[in-house]
């Protein structure tokens, strides 16, 4: 046979570094850490509220004051505002597009739901908090 | 069926990443109000308790680790498969298992107060 | 060689070779279908339809009508029992595609939505936005792709048709990939291998619209019909030739020239129209022979604009608004935006006639026979006399499927009736023959012509010769010419000698039945002294019913110049009249 | 008009000569107004009548002349000198075998086309053969979009799950059956997320959105998958609780 097609290698560790977009998509991806992250952070303050004692609560608290604490928040919630929270909204309408008769809503009216829609939550839940 | 539990997998995945995406930033906020020294009365050892004591606390908080380790843990699965480890099911057994079991221990803990 | 056995093959995947197949597969699903295509079917050029296809739809609307504007339309070259046949199975068809899942544009009511188009009386153009022939195509072949006995042979390109006792018998191809001859044989043979467009300089065809089941039939003796009726759109895009489709007219665009003057006014087909309100078959409705014709003295008379690819006129849609142009323009919209750089919604776009379609090719019946037993010809390949003289826009949409669906009809019973020997060696003798022949293309070593080089002075001597305008001495020249480059394609040298997918050789092969088809249309042109539809003599300017209200037959005749004949036009109720186009008001 | 000389760096591989690709350069004098597929035609035509590439239309339709142009998934009838730097770097589609210069093997992909089922299934009779399905021009919008694909294989070139693993079925195949599934004359729906939802149907797409980049057409395959996948957890969810009777 004549023939011999050539299968160009893809690298399966490294690909993302070919574009921008690729590494862009592993940076979102990358976000799942920080939500396993802090979903056990969670979980470490229900063992210490569990405990039954103020004291117990109020070390827990102090474990995580300090400027290093600080810098991990802050980059945490920069990371994850951009990655995972805008990346999420502004793809939202991919997956559930709406359309009132013959037009389909603007992809951006979707997104703009979201936004407003996380501005209520984010101040019910500081509310709560008791932060405003 | 391999339809049915791709389905619920990538059901829970999705559910949980449109929680933390609203969830998160605020929650990590807070962690950020805590680490300056700034922690806000709802956080403090009284009201906290008694969220967490209350059937609504108690819901909400098991349903946000919940969902958020099931989306971490699928997501984490994809990437290292991104990432060139081909062993998905050894993969896919841990993370989903360190998902279930932290989801357990939040239950464990959630009981108790 | 391969050996392949099939009850019937089809060459060409287009819209014609699709309905055919799937025509078949329905009929009877054990009748085993070889489908081969150059390319995979949806690149076949139907796809590059823009804008409609014809049937009658709504309730003013008549399929006597539908037949007096075709047969009018072709200056009274048609066939009318086909024409016939043709008005009454077209709606038919329409809604069979609707129901495979063609998405036609609707109306608010929900039911498909038609169109004015030029030459026709009314609105009877089923559209699918601007891509019409993209989404019948799609639609065909998606819906092919449930019959299990349509069995695909793509990107092979055929060569040549076998034939025994007159008979077709079957083809041979060559795959691309790999360069290996198959030898399909079959009881009967549909060929649907589209237009020959690509042999004019500016066309708005394809690249693989090059003739070649044209050329196939005729080397096999199969006469070519009417070949001289070549259709100039007038409104392509200059440099590339992209079409913008006549539904830019049908929607209320108008021609203008360097004055900013409608002047198809001056041209039997005023009075003017108000500006966004086209009426039928007058003005920038009227037929594109006439269209074509008129841009011809416009730049005569100096009156066309010069642009950067030669002299334009301007069509001119910005009345539309931009609402209108984007929800039933977007394509045509996108591509004088991409190609020339105009907006249509604010600017007026250049457009000059180019070369579109032709109305002949390899000599068919109602029935889609061709003079050959066993060998069927339907789409713009073949000649049914559906568009006699000057086909109307938006009826060979139409005329794919009625015509692959009748043809289908006539292959699969000749397919049961003729029983015929599986193993015959004289077939084999004349496949390797066909095997040889190629194999001495790309085998010769030797060579001071190329392909490209070759194919421009044929395109550019057709152009000439063989263009808008006629006349004896043009056509002499070019007739002339077109031998001259047959005989030194001889000394064309293949530079790649590669077995796998190689396009120079292909280049070659189409080149050489490129030249076949254009022999035709300048011998043709040649021998018929009058101006009818498409075909206008300078030094013949009326039309002669008297002596050629007849098909032209041009056959082949190795080493001379083919011999032309002549075929009586089936006339069943309208007797050659005037073509009117001044719309109702006169 | 002025021209532009454009030095084009064509990626070569005949499989009867050559081990492996290698760049052959061109210097080709470009019209302003041309495509690379002008240039790529000028080099056939004038240069070197060896290479080897697909085309047809030049109008962006037949979906032929996909190739890789300075990194990216193009359309090279639809991709413009005037955008691009004097250096163009031409290769053939990412993620596809290559058969020969700019020429890929498409057998996979064109299987996969055929596993969306893309034809009208029926559970009820379809009307009288002369006789429309209503449709609503509402109904229309909804799958129209999705209709649009031209079979340019852009996307599979640009997502990297199908680059990583070629079972997964990819985005243009799975647009396609989401066109059948969103028209209101097809009852297929059930049948195709049998297969689609299935192991290497849309559950492989981890939504990296390249294919709906690359899209010369807007089909937005990425967002066709994506509803894909709300689409069968919906549909799991229905069967669960026995609210269809979808079920083949
Ligand atoms: C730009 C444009 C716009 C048009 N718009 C309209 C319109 O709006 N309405 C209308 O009614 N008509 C329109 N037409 C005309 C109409 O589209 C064509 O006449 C029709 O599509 C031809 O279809 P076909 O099936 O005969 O051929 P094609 O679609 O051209 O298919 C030919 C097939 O033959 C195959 N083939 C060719 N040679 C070989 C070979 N050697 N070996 C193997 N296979 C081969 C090809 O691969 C292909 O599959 C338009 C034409 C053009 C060019
Ligand atoms: S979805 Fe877009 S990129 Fe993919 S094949 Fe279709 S048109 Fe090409
Ligand atoms: S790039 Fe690939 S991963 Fe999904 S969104 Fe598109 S198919
Ligand atoms: S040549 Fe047809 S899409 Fe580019």
């Amino acid at each position: 046979m004549s023939r011999r097609p050539y299968v160009r290698p893809m690298s399966r560790t490294t690909w993302y570094m070919r574009n921008g977009r690729f590494k862009v998509y592993m940076l979102r991806e990358l976000t799942s850490l920080l939500v396993g992250f802090y979903a056990f952070l969670v979980l470490f303050g229900l063992v210490a509220l569990s405990a039954g004692s103020e004291a117990q609560w109020n070390d827990f608290l102090a474990s995580q004051q300090g400027p290093e604490m600080i810098a991990l928040h802050g980059f945490a919630l920069l990371y994850f505002l951009f990655y995972q929270t805008f990346a999420w909204f502004n793809l939202a309408p991919k997956a559930m597009p709406v359309q009132l008769g013959e037009k389909k809503l603007p992809a951006h009216f979707i997104v703009i739901a979201h936004y407003v829609a996380w501005a209520v939550v984010s101040a019910f839940i500081f509310w709560l908090a008791g932060a405003i | 069926m391999t339809i049915a539990r791709k389905a619920l997998v990538w059901g829970l995945f999705a559910a949980g990443g449109t929680l933390t995406s609203f969830v998160f930033p605020s929650l990590i906020a807070l962690f950020l109000l805590i680490a300056s020294g700034n922690t806000p009365v709802g956080l403090e050892y009284g009201q906290i308790h008694a969220f967490a004591a209350s059937w609504m606390g108690k819901a909400s908080l098991f349903g946000v680790i919940f969902l958020a380790l099931w989306h971490a843990a699928h997501r984490l699965r994809v990437a290292a498969h991104d990432l060139g480890l081909r062993v998905d099911g050894l993969v896919a057994s841990v993370l989903y298992l360190v998902a279930a079991l932290g989801s357990a221990l939040a239950v464990y803990y959630l009981v108790l107060i | 060689m391969k050996h392949i056995q099939a009850d019937i093959v089809i060459v060409g995947a287009g819209g014609a070779g699709l309905r055919a197949a799937i025509a078949i597969a329905e009929i009877d699903p054990e009748i085993e279908i070889a489908l081969i295509s150059k390319v995979y079917p949806m690149r076949s050029h139907t796809c590059a339809a823009e804008g409609g296809a014809a049937g009658v739809k709504l309730s003013d609307d008549s399929l006597e009508m539908h037949f007096n504007d075709t047969v009018s339309g072709g200056d009274w070259l048609c066939d009318q029992d086909v024409v016939e046949y043709f008005v009454e199975q077209a709606p038919r068809e329409l809604v069979q595609l609707e129901h495979w899942g063609c998405p036609w544009s609707r109306e608010d009511d929900g039911s498909v939505a038609v169109r004015p188009f030029g030459g026709m009386k009314k609105k009877r153009t089923w559209f699918a936005a601007d891509k019409s022939g993209f989404h019948i195509l799609h639609t065909l072949f998606q819906t092919s792709l449930q019959f299990p006995s349509i069995k695909r042979y793509d990107e092979f390109f055929a060569l040549d048709l076998l034939h025994e006792d007159g008979r077709a018998r079957g083809v041979v191809a060559m795959e691309m990939r790999s360069g290996c001859f198959f030898h399909f044989s079959a009881a009967s043979v549909i060929m649907a291998t589209g237009g020959a467009g690509k042999i004019f300089p500016f066309t708005t065809n394809g690249a693989i619209k090059t003739g070649d089941g044209m050329a196939m039939a005729y080397r096999a003796g199969v006469p070519m019909k009417d070949m001289e009726f070549v259709q100039y759109h007038p409104t392509g895009l200059p440099g590339t030739g992209i079409l913008l489709t006549e539904g830019c007219r049908g929607e209320g665009g108008v021609l203008v020239n360097k004055d900013g003057y409608r002047y198809l006014q001056d041209y039997d087909m005023g009075p003017e129209t108000p500006l966004g309100e086209p009426v039928f078959k007058s003005m920038e409705l009227g037929p594109r022979d006439r269209l074509s014709q008129a841009f011809w003295h416009e730049q005569k008379k100096g009156n066309t604009v010069p642009t950067a690819w030669g002299d334009c006129v301007l069509m001119d849609m910005r009345h539309l608004g931009a609402q209108r142009i984007l929800e039933r323009l977007p394509m045509v919209h996108e591509l004088a935006v991409s190609y020339v750089g105009v907006d249509m919604i604010t600017d007026p776009v250049p457009v000059r006639p180019v070369v579109h379609y032709m109305m002949g090719g390899i000599a068919s019946n109602i029935e889609g026979e061709t003079p050959m037993p066993g060998l069927f010809a339907i789409g713009e390949t073949a000649c049914g006399s559906l568009n006699g003289a000057n086909r109307l826009g938006s009826n060979s949409l139409t005329e794919l499927l009625v015509f692959g669906k009748r043809a289908a009809a006539g292959a699969a019973a000749f397919a049961a009736e003729n029983d015929y020997p599986r193993e015959a060696p004289a077939l084999l003798a004349q496949a390797e023959a066909i095997v040889a022949r190629v194999r001495g293309l790309l085998q010769k070593s030797e060579g001071n012509e190329s392909v490209a080089g070759i194919r421009g002075e044929m395109m550019n001597s057709l152009e000439e010769g063989a263009g808008i305008y006629r006349d004896e001495e043009g056509t002499e020249i070019a007739c002339k010419k077109i031998a001259e480059l047959q005989a030194r394609s001889a000394a064309i040298k293949v530079n790649d000698k590669s077995n796998v997918f190689n396009t120079d050789l292909q280049g070659l092969l189409e080149l050489q039945n490129m030249l076949d088809a254009a022999e035709c249309v300048a011998e043709a042109s040649n021998a018929r002294k009058e101006s009818r539809g498409a075909h206008q003599r300078m030094d013949y300017v009326e039309r002669d019913d008297e002596n050629y209200l007849k098909h032209s037959m041009a056959y082949r005749q190795p080493g001379e110049r083919p011999r032309i004949d002549w075929l009586d036009v089936t006339i069943t109720r309208s007797q050659p009249g005037v073509r009117d186009y001044s719309g109702d008001k006169k | 008009m002025g021209t532009r000389q454009i030095e084009l760096e064509v990626m070569r591989y005949n499989p009867e000569k050559d081990e492996a690709p290698w760049f052959q350069q061109y210097s080709v004098p470009c019209e302003e107004d041309w495509a690379i597929l002008d240039a790529l035609i000028y080099v056939k035509d004038n240069l070197d009548s060896t290479l080897s590439y697909r085309w047809s239309c030049h109008m962006m339709v037949c979906g032929s002349c996909g190739m890789t142009v300075n990194g990216e998934p193009h359309l090279t009838c639809k991709t413009f000198i005037r955008d691009l730097p004097d250096k163009v770097r031409v290769e053939p589609l990412e993620n596809f075998p290559i058969e020969r210069d700019l020429v890929v093997v498409l057998d996979d992909v064109m299987q996969k086309l055929q596993l969306a089922k893309p034809y009208i299934i029926r559970k009820d009779d379809p009307p009288p053969e002369d006789e429309e399905y209503p449709q609503s021009r509402a109904a229309l919008k909804k799958f129209k979009q999705y209709t649009m694909c031209i079979n340019c294989m852009l996307c599979y070139s640009a997502c990297p799950q199908y680059g990583l693993s070629n079972d997964f079925i990819g985005p243009a195949a799975l647009s396609l059956a989401h066109r059948y599934n969103l028209d209101s004359r097809d009852q297929g729906k059930a049948q195709r997320l049998d297969i689609l939802a299935d192991h290497d149907g849309v559950w492989e797409c981890s939504f990296v959105g390249a294919c709906s980049e690359a899209c010369p057409k807007n089909v937005d395959p990425a967002a066709a998958i994506q509803q894909m996948k709300v689409d069968g957890t919906m549909e799991w969810w229905k069967q669960k609780f026995g609210l269809t009777g979808d079920k083949p």
